[in-house]
């Protein structure tokens, strides 16, 4: 094939990742919005979302796996916001932080006392068989993986802008003094974006899954959407699309032209070096709002 | 002053658990008995493989003790959590220092952070088919072992497994393969070797390195496949990443019995989650994999039927877990030479000898009932082991079925490159450099 | 009259333009303090009063114009630059160091008059140790002066916020200012203390030959401290003169009126 | 975004009214007198497995502290400045044959150096933005020591350190290594302590409470900042030093990637931000609970008899209690366990002291 054509190749696969990095990212941009944390548990989440759906399957089907699993992320969220959040109100981020890594160890734990230590396969009956675009090879289940990963994106985009719940999220992303005072609840508007932000772990969990297996190494995953939030602008949940698909772009064309001749190894150092880029000369983002400080 | 109060609480509680501690920083052996301490991974992302090994190796333990034990010595153990963590691993050896007879970690980087002290110790350390290549070298690394196949010599036998395929080594001649690798020590060994079999054989290779958990592995093989046009792709991935290539295979096309996976590959686990995707595929390995050894059925009708089995009965004959009962049959052979040349108690040092006394020929084999298990292992104080064959296997979907011979490596290039490592290592202690 | 002025004028600006994105905030405003004077800047909200304020001890940069301090050309210099010059400021909303205690607080205001490094003060020995006595004790001066004695070791966010007022401003003399802005220091107090900080500010003009630029709504004391005043509107200078000049001037009273604000 | 910024500095335990030194005093003495006997009333096990390691972290968190709890930039690239620092220290030691002082110095300067490179986003950037940019300097410095041929991580990617000798004296036991790394540890906590009471510890606070207010009274914010990384990672090259030196004799890339830093990044916090003692409470908290939880975890699954199941249960129930435990002390402790001690040392006093209990009886 041409090199015109293996660059093309190489871009389409890349953006399509990258479209299901950003689903990832979406989790922490939820509670993001909603709270200002840094929900580092995110990557925890989604590999305990993925091991319930599995461990379920075999006993329900998958059908009512995912929901079970959707009312098993809904519990683990408000407990969440319990245990994590409601005590820690008005620590710093930080400390916020610090929460949500000890949440994540208990998430981790917890995941392997209940479904064991060993990975399951996950697949969703797409042909993997690749879609010929003249000389172009690309992945059917990529393709519906971002097409999924694009549609959760606009449907939250739409929940911010049209549900009550979504304006309230805004309105404490804004500011939570105010929000409380015009009679905003705090508490369940979070326990929401946290049990949105399982959602999200539930769809990341079993489109990763479907790509590379059930495992505990996938809460590592999560670290993938961290340059892409840099990127995106950590509170615009549009941003996360187009970031996620430079970052795929990025680390395919990377690895294709760069890697290729130091012996490879540049992927996952590229996303971060784009990020690096952006933070230099664009800190809040593509999409993220910039701030001007008060006296 | 409720909080002072409070204080006091955690200071008492932190006091009480310091004490429980405290005990198993000591270390004693007691009589008729002999003490083995494990370094076991039974959470994080190395679980998985791990708990298999460790399930094979205490069976067999198990089962030794049923029969009498060693030389009338009944073998107990004590777990020592690591993570697969190597400040952990040093923990652990600290924590258990003085009661260890033989290290396995199952972990090549706490091999290479535990050199200096199992060395100072005089207690072997062995990590089967991993570790640092040259410790085949015993006089150099007389507290080191590789016992099967070490990488370079895997490397030499995959590259003559693809020979094999093309009908001839001299058919390797300006083929392209392609090497994707973990960038780690057990991902970089092989390079050198690599160099000198394109050479040797006038093929092309190329390496795309992976930085761990290498969970995304697109543009390499669109790469691979697509540019690069490899001819073969050899594998040297661990953990969840041995699951990842098999979706990108799929997706660019690449004849899947054209990727050959390192032994660390091996495993059902390694290739179950890509589902029938992984079809065909093709790993090393440097045992026979299943259950039918007169010491596996052993391990079910004995210690099974007893219920001191310690894990799923349908793990057995596993992968991981016929490498634990290897790992057992090599750490209780060992033992045994140990107390027939120095007699009880044993320490690190008899056990060390012992090892390098061991003799698993057909014939022996045979008697543990492990014939075919394994290709015949036979140490030295020279050699502790690392040159030995490997077998291809092929995944049909649920089990791994064995579809090449015994292949030896390319036991002179091994050695050399052994010993000019080996070398290199002692130049560099004497001058006082960095030992690599 | 500014270029006459400019001789022996101790701050001016010429000019001074500052934009926030679209927004104009000062629109080419001029200003000469002299030596030794309290010269307060008055208008309604918005008018641009703490944007000045912000130019002079260069928080922001304006974006057309110049400021000169004791006739050297301060425009291009960096905000802690200009503190070493001999500016120090209050703040509107205090912006006091709350983890710190008051003396902590004060002690930053030294920072730039002392010289020990990275190195000198990890061992505290020589330079560092005696550079940090004799500080200490000049703010410990500053901190009876300013009747803080006794919170010297206070949080200084727990103190009430007549106290926190005084750490703000002790941090400000803190300096060794020559000139020294104040942003409503008086906002939220009451009478009496009002009262005490008109005398403080009198004495340290009058005692200390410390000239003073004051931003301030209320009129009374405006009208009783200020030896000149200067109006702003819009981010333009609609009158200049002595206290009752101004509070004469029509286009004042109009400018207050026309948003909503008395002048007493 | 907008809160975000105004939360990004931490709040820290602001300074308390004066005790009397009374119970500080007594206490610090005690530890500085059992920390020089301890290797000779102590196991092996506790100096070279324990000791050892936790006062090396401590001081690494120190260092973090010094920038993320004084100067209020939050940095997640702590671990992979201490990789330098292992890198260094061999390298230098072992292929250049430096004297070991020179060693351990040049690898905090190689590790400040490139903190300083690493902090230069912090002039324009806060809180998260900053901890994610952190973070990637991590990735790329961790790729960079594992790729560059130079660093002699080649096709072993473990160096190891050739036998320890200072001056005549072999550092070869652990007593030794104790020593030397205590030697060092000491030095250093003297040398931060004293940075953060002076001017330049001041003047950190001062921009983590309100950069705008600080510069205004004098305090370069360039300058700082910058230096506050340097400060900080020439420390933790250090710690990588003494990680070399006094605890595994080799450097690896492994022991180094970003769980460490995010541990270090625990220690404070748990510990308290902005509070020297803090740093290596923290370190011990979170150095010393796994492995003291992995052990009652393994006497526990003995205790009931040890089937499988109730191993492998343990083992990670071992992450569930951490997790627990790291989220109890913050909801308990938001201050860290440095102000759980203030506390306790308060209440000594005001049992001691009761004439002046009333002062001294704890802030709150």
């Amino acid at each position: 094939m041409g090199e015109l054509m293996f660059g093309i190749e190489l871009l389409i696969t890349g953006m399509l990742i990258g479209l299901m990095y950003s689903m990832v990212a979406l989790g922490f941009v939820l509670i993001y919005k909603a709270s200002s944390v840094f929900n580092f548990a995110q990557g925890a989440m989604t590999l305990f979302a993925a091991l319930t759906v599995v461990g379920l399957i075999p006993h329900v089907g998958f059908a009512w796996s995912l929901l079970i699993t959707a009312v098993v992320m809904c519990v683990v969220a408000v407990g969440a916001e319990r245990i994590v959040f409601r005590p820690l109100m008005g620590s710093t981020q930080l400390t916020i932080f610090m929460g949500t890594v000890g949440f994540a160890s208990i998430l981790e734990g917890a995941a392997q006392m209940i479904w064991g230590t060993r990975p399951h396969g996950l697949k969703l009956g797409i042909p993997h068989e690749p879609l010929m675009l003249g000389e172009v090879y690309v992945s059917k289940p990529d393709l519906i993986s971002a097409a999924i990963a694009g549609l959760l994106v606009i449907a939250i985009v739409l929940f911010f802008k049209r549900t009550k719940i979504g304006l309230g999220l805004r309105a404490i992303a804004d500011d939570p003094a105010a929000a409380q005072v015009v009679g905003i609840p705090l508490h369940r508007v979070w326990a929401v974006a946290w049990a949105l932000a399982g959602m999200v772990a539930i769809a990341s969990g079993v489109l990763w899954g479907s790509r590379i297996g059930v495992h505990f190494a996938m809460s590592l995953i999560a670290l993938k959407a961290l340059p892409v939030l840099i990127i995106g602008g950590i509170d615009s949940v549009a941003g996360v699309i187009v970031a996620g698909l430079i970052v795929g772009a990025a680390e395919a064309l990377g690895e294709g032209y760069i890697g290729t001749h130091i012996g490879g190894g540049v992927q996952d150092v590229m996303a971060y070096v784009v990020a690096l880029l952006f933070l230099m000369f664009k800190p809040s983002g593509l999409f993220g709002q910039a701030t001007i400080q008060r006296l | 002053m409720n909080h002072a109060r409070q204080c006091w609480k955690w200071a008492v509680a932190a006091g009480i658990a310091i004490t429980t501690v405290a005990p198993i920083a000591s270390a004693q052996t007691y009589k008729g008995e002999i003490i083995h301490p494990m370094m076991v991974t039974r959470t994080g992302p190395f679980a998985t493989a791990s708990t298999g090994v460790i399930a094979g190796q205490q069976d067999y333990i198990t089962l030794v003790n049923m029969q009498g034990g060693v030389e009338g010595y009944k073998i107990t153990w004590e777990e020592c959590e690591f993570e697969y963590k190597v400040p952990r691993a040093l923990e652990c050896y600290d924590r258990f220092k003085g009661k260890w007879l033989m290290v396995y970690p199952n972990s090549t980087p706490a091999i290479f952070a535990l050199q200096e002290r199992v060395t100072k110790d005089e207690v072997l350390a062995i990590n089967l088919a991993g570790g640092r290549s040259d410790s085949t070298d015993g006089e150099t690394f007389p507290y080191l072992a590789p016992v099967v196949a070490n990488f370079w010599a895997q490397a030499t036998s995959t590259i003559k497994y693809i020979a094999q395929l093309e009908g001839g080594e001299s058919k390797l001649k300006g083929k392209k393969i392609a090497y994707i690798h973990l960038d780690n020590d057990y991902g970089r060994q092989p390079f050198p070797m690599f160099d000198d079999l394109a050479k040797a054989h006038g093929f092309e290779w190329k390496s795309w390195a992976l930085s761990w958990p290498a969970l995304e592995q697109s543009a390499a093989w669109v790469d691979i496949a697509r540019r690069y046009k490899a001819d073969y792709v050899i594998g040297w991935l661990y953990g969840q990443s041995c699951a990842v290539p098999y979706t990108e295979i799929a997706k660019v096309g690449y004849p899947m019995k054209k990727y050959i996976g390192s032994l660390w590959c091996g495993t059902e686990d390694d290739v179950g989650p890509a589902g029938t995707l992984a079809n065909g595929t093709v790993t090393a390995n440097y045992h026979a994999a299943g259950k039918n050894f007169p010491v596996l059925k052993e391990i079910e009708d004995k210690v099974y039927k007893a219920g001191k089995g310690t894990t799923d009965p349908a793990r057995i004959g596993t992968v991981a877990y016929n490498r634990g009962v290897i790992t057992g049959m090599v750490i209780v052979e060992a033992m045994r030479n140990g107390i027939k040349a120095h007699g009880a108690p044993l320490d690190g040092k008899k056990v060390r000898d012992g090892y390098r006394m061991i003799k698993l020929d057909d014939a022996r084999l045979a008697q543990l009932g492990a014939k075919g298990l394994v290709p015949p292992l036979v140490f030295s104080e020279k050699n502790h082991g690392g040159m030995d064959a490997q077998v291809f296997q092929s995944w049909d979907g649920k089990t791994w079925k064995t579809i090449s011979g015994w292949i030896p490596p390319n036991e002179p290039m091994v050695r050399a490159k052994v010993e000019a490592s080996a070398k290199a290592y002692r130049d560099q202690v004497k001058s006082g450099a960095p030992a690599k | 009259m500014a270029a006459v002025l400019a001789q022996h004028a101790l701050l001016e600006a010429r000019n001074v333009h500052r934009s926030f994105g679209g927004v104009v905030a000062l629109a080419g405003v001029d200003l000469a303090v002299n030596p030794g004077e309290i010269y307060s800047i008055i208008g309604p909200n918005g008018a641009g009063k703490t944007t000045m304020l912000n130019a002079i001890s260069g928080v922001f940069r304006p974006t057309q114009g110049s400021i000169h301090f004791n006739g050297r050309d301060c425009t291009r210099l960096r905000t802690h630059q200009i503190a070493a010059l001999g500016i120090a400021r209050t703040f509107q909303n205090l912006a006091l160091f709350r983890g710190m205690s008051v003396e902590e607080n004060v002690l930053v205001g030294r920072h730039a008059l002392m010289r020990a490094g990275v190195f000198e003060c990890g061992i505290h020995f020589g330079r560092a140790r005696g550079e940090e006595k004799r500080h200490r004790a000049s703010v410990a001066a500053i901190l009876e002066f300013l009747g803080l004695g006794h919170a010297a070791r206070e949080p200084a966010d727990k103190l009430p916020y007549g106290l926190q007022k005084r750490v703000d401003l002790g941090r400000a003399l803190a300096v060794d200012p020559r000139l020294l802005l104040l942003d409503e220091p008086m906002a939220g107090m009451n009478h009496g203390e009002k009262a005490a900080l008109m005398a403080l500010v009198t004495e340290l003009n009058r005692g200390r030959g410390i000239t003073v630029i004051l931003i301030e709504h209320d009129m009374g004391v405006v009208m009783n401290l200020s030896h000149r005043v200067a109006v702003l509107d819009h981010g333009v200078k609609i009158a200049e003169g002595t206290p009752a000049q101004v509070s004469a001037d029509e286009r004042v009273i109009r400018a207050y009126l026309g948003s909503e604000e008395e002048v007493h | 975004m907008a809160n975000e910024i105004a939360d990004s500095t931490p709040v820290v335990a602001a300074r308390r009214a004066p005790h009397y030194p009374g119970t500080r005093v007594v206490a610090f003495v005690l530890l500085a007198a059992f920390a020089v006997v301890a290797p000779f009333v102590l196991t092996e096990y506790w100096i070279k497995a324990i000791a050892i390691p936790t006062i090396i972290f401590g001081l690494s968190a120190f260092g973090l502290n010094l920038v993320t709890g004084y100067a209020g930039l939050i940095s997640m690239g702590q671990a992979a400045f201490m990789a330098l620092g292992a890198f260094t220290a061999v390298i230098a030691y072992g292929r250049f044959g430096l004297p070991l002082p020179l060693a351990i110095m040049l690898s905090g300067a190689v590790a400040a150096l490139v903190g300083v490179i690493v902090g230069t986003p912090s002039l324009r950037i806060k809180g998260l933005y900053l901890m994610v940019a952190t973070l990637a300097s991590q990735f790329i410095i961790i790729w960079a020591l594992q790729r560059v041929p130079w660093t002699g991580s080649g096709s072993f990617a473990t160096l190891n350190a050739p036998p320890v000798r200072i001056a005549g004296w072999d550092v070869s036991t652990p007593t030794d290594k104790y020593f030397l790394v205590l030697a060092v540890v000491a030095l250093m906590t003297f040398f931060g302590y004293n940075l953060v009471r002076s001017r330049v510890g001041r003047a950190w606070m001062a921009l983590r409470e309100h950069d705008v207010a600080a510069s205004v009274m004098g305090v370069s914010m360039l300058q700082y900042k910058l230096m506050a990384f340097l400060v900080s990672s020439f420390y933790a090259g250090v710690a990588g030093a003494l990680v070399v030196f006094g605890h595994t004799g080799a450097a690896s890339v492994q022991e180094y990637e970003l769980d460490v830093s995010i541990k270090i990044l625990g220690m404070i916090i748990v510990g308290g931000l902005g509070s020297v003692l803090g740093s290596y409470l923290g370190a011990a908290f979170i150095m010393l609970l796994p492995i003291l939880l992995a052990i009652l975890m393994q006497k526990a699954a003995a205790a009931i008899g040890g089937t499988p199941a109730a191993v492998d249960t343990l083992a990670n129930a071992e992450h569930v209690v951490f997790g627990a435990l790291v989220l109890y002390f913050l909801i308990k402790e938001p201050k860290g366990l440095a102000e759980l001690w203030h506390r306790l040392a308060a209440w000594v006093d005001s049992k001691v002291y009761s004439f002046n209990g009333a002062q001294t009886g704890g802030k709150k």
